[in-house]
């Protein structure tokens, strides 16, 4: 069944995030990120296609995203020095990108505003000055420099299938360390879905951590984790 | 309107213009009266005293060099003419002489940069002229000038090396690029 | 040379030759040193209050009417001149504008995407010119041209909308982000 849903168009995978964090009016920070990684991912594979060269942003600006959603979820989750990087240079990035795309509204007015115009010189009188550089051969030369330069479009192709692979595998990845770090295999959870629904999955299994938060904590002391119990209690960010 | 208002209107013309305007042409362009005309031009050339003047001959005004600048302008001039045109030129002369006539932006596209410094330093050289562009009268087309090719030795322009050649190709590789942004604009519609 | 001859030779030429001249020539031309140039440049705009004013990208300058006679101006040339520019182009500009001069990488890392076929379209428009990188000989930067400050009417780019406080802030994230960057390296260290 053809789907005809206008997605909107966004100038790529910042663009995509920083619109959702000021959708909901939040300002940047682990906080905010933690709360839009779902619907930035949903939106992601909403969208029918992406150009190749952006694929590769929008999923590695998912990954943190979602690493920064499970460390909010899971105190104990270690990160690498290189992923406590990726998340400060995303909160830097769209924190530039903000400014600057604010910046770009004004441009856009002044452009529509009075302009200065260019003078025109007095024409000198005729003449003819030739150059002697100006001959056959260097203006043929010069032709295959533009036949050379010419310019090229790259056509943008269609990569939906390629695009929720990788995001799977990245996700996987992250399942190992998430579920070592709260000893519940998201394999178990997860059983053998297919390759979007495991994101669902996921994303599901997060929200169940998101309620039992205290309890995953006390997993040492207790020696398992009840996801569903009394003692739930309610995220402290929110 | 004041005074200062209408004369800085009268310069922006002048400028923007270029060569001598009539004072009858000023008074219709700027709605005013014939002594608030006389008045602002009054004020505008007490207020020039820098390296432009406006010269006066009683019937139309013109924006000049001053006096005390004009050997520094005219030795400058000389030089920039005798200078060699240069990659930039040559590539704008040749897109002209293979695919023209061309408007100004049809030659940005085909080099990917912006050549109205280099046409500016082409038409100066009489190497090309301006003509009016049949479609759209906004816009100038720029060709070959007859001494240009008699100073290749050439009659017509289709004596060039290959000129059927170079002329298919570049149309080939315009329609090509056309083709391809139709059907991005409709991947992204 | 007292500053007020040099800052009319400056004008002089600005106006007879036509378009923008870099700030280099200018020394040569005139046989002056860059700390007599700016002093005159300075002059200059502080002069300039009439139809003409004086556009400086930090690098060139350029004569052009003034922002108040545009709309007469616009009335009066034949030349038809689009200013529609993209999300993407308008980004981009903002990127150099604000932030600049910037690498394309620079550009790419600002906006999260790839920034080749709207810097193409910049540079054909004459908004935006590559210069070579004093840093790195294998990257360009990309800087604004007089052409873009005069399509935003302003005479440098200080006179842009919010242009200190824009960049003071990104000075300040910048300054944060290194900072906690360096303190990264220290604990990992």
């Amino acid at each position: 069944m053809p789907l005809n849903v206008k997605t909107p168009v966004y100038e790529g995978p910042l663009d995509l995030l920083l619109e959702l964090i000021e959708k909901r009016k939040l300002l940047i920070n682990d906080i905010s990120l933690a709360q839009v990684a779902d619907e930035y991912i949903a939106s992601v594979n909403a969208m029918e296609t992406l150009p190749v060269g952006e694929t590769a942003q929008f999923v590695s600006l998912a990954a943190t995203l979602l690493l920064i959603k499970s460390r909010s979820l899971l105190p104990n989750l270690e990160l690498s020095g290189d992923e406590e990087r990726d998340i400060k240079e995303l909160q830097y990035r769209l924190a530039v990108y903000q400014l600057l795309k604010d910046s770009a509204k004004g441009l856009r007015q002044s452009f529509n505003g009075p302009m200065l115009w260019e003078g025109t010189p007095q024409a000198p009188e005729p003449m003819f000055l030739p150059d002697d550089s100006v001959t056959k051969e260097s203006l043929r030369a010069a032709a295959q420099v533009l036949i050379q330069g010419f310019p090229q479009l790259a056509a943008l192709p269609k990569v939906e299938v390629k695009k929720i692979m990788s995001l799977e595998d990245m996700i996987e990845s992250l399942s190992k360390r998430i579920s070592s770090a709260m000893r519940l295999s998201f394999r178990e959870f997860a059983g053998k879905r297919e390759k979007g629904e495991i994101i669902v999955g996921f994303l599901a299994l997060l929200e169940l951590v998101k309620q039992g938060i205290i309890m995953a904590s006390q997993e040492k002391e207790f020696g398992d984790i009840q996801l569903q119990s009394d003692q739930v209690s309610t995220p402290t960010y929110e | 309107m004041n005074d200062q208002e209408l004369s800085n209107k009268i310069e922006a013309l002048l400028f923007a213009l270029g060569g001598p305007i009539a004072r009858k042409e000023l008074i219709a362009k700027l709605t005013c009266t014939s002594d608030e005309l006389e008045l602002a031009i009054r004020h505008l050339r007490e207020a020039r005293s820098g390296g432009i003047v406006c010269v006066d001959d009683g019937t139309t005004l013109e924006l000049r060099a001053s006096p005390e600048t004009s050997a520094l302008v005219e030795e400058v001039r000389k030089e920039e003419l005798s200078r060699d045109i240069g990659r930039a030129g040559l590539e704008a002369l040749s897109a002209i002489l293979y695919r023209g006539p061309l408007t100004r932006s049809e030659i940005d596209f085909i080099r990917g940069v912006n050549s109205s410094q280099t046409l500016r330093t082409l038409l100066m050289r009489g190497l090309v002229r301006k003509i009016e562009n049949p479609k759209d009268a906004r816009q100038w087309l720029y060709e070959p000038t007859t001494e240009l090719l008699s100073q290749l030795g050439v009659e017509h322009r289709d004596e060039l090396p290959e000129f059927e050649i170079v002329r298919g190709k570049l149309a080939e590789l315009e329609a090509a690029y056309r083709l391809k942004e139709s059907q991005n604009n409709e991947t992204n519609a």
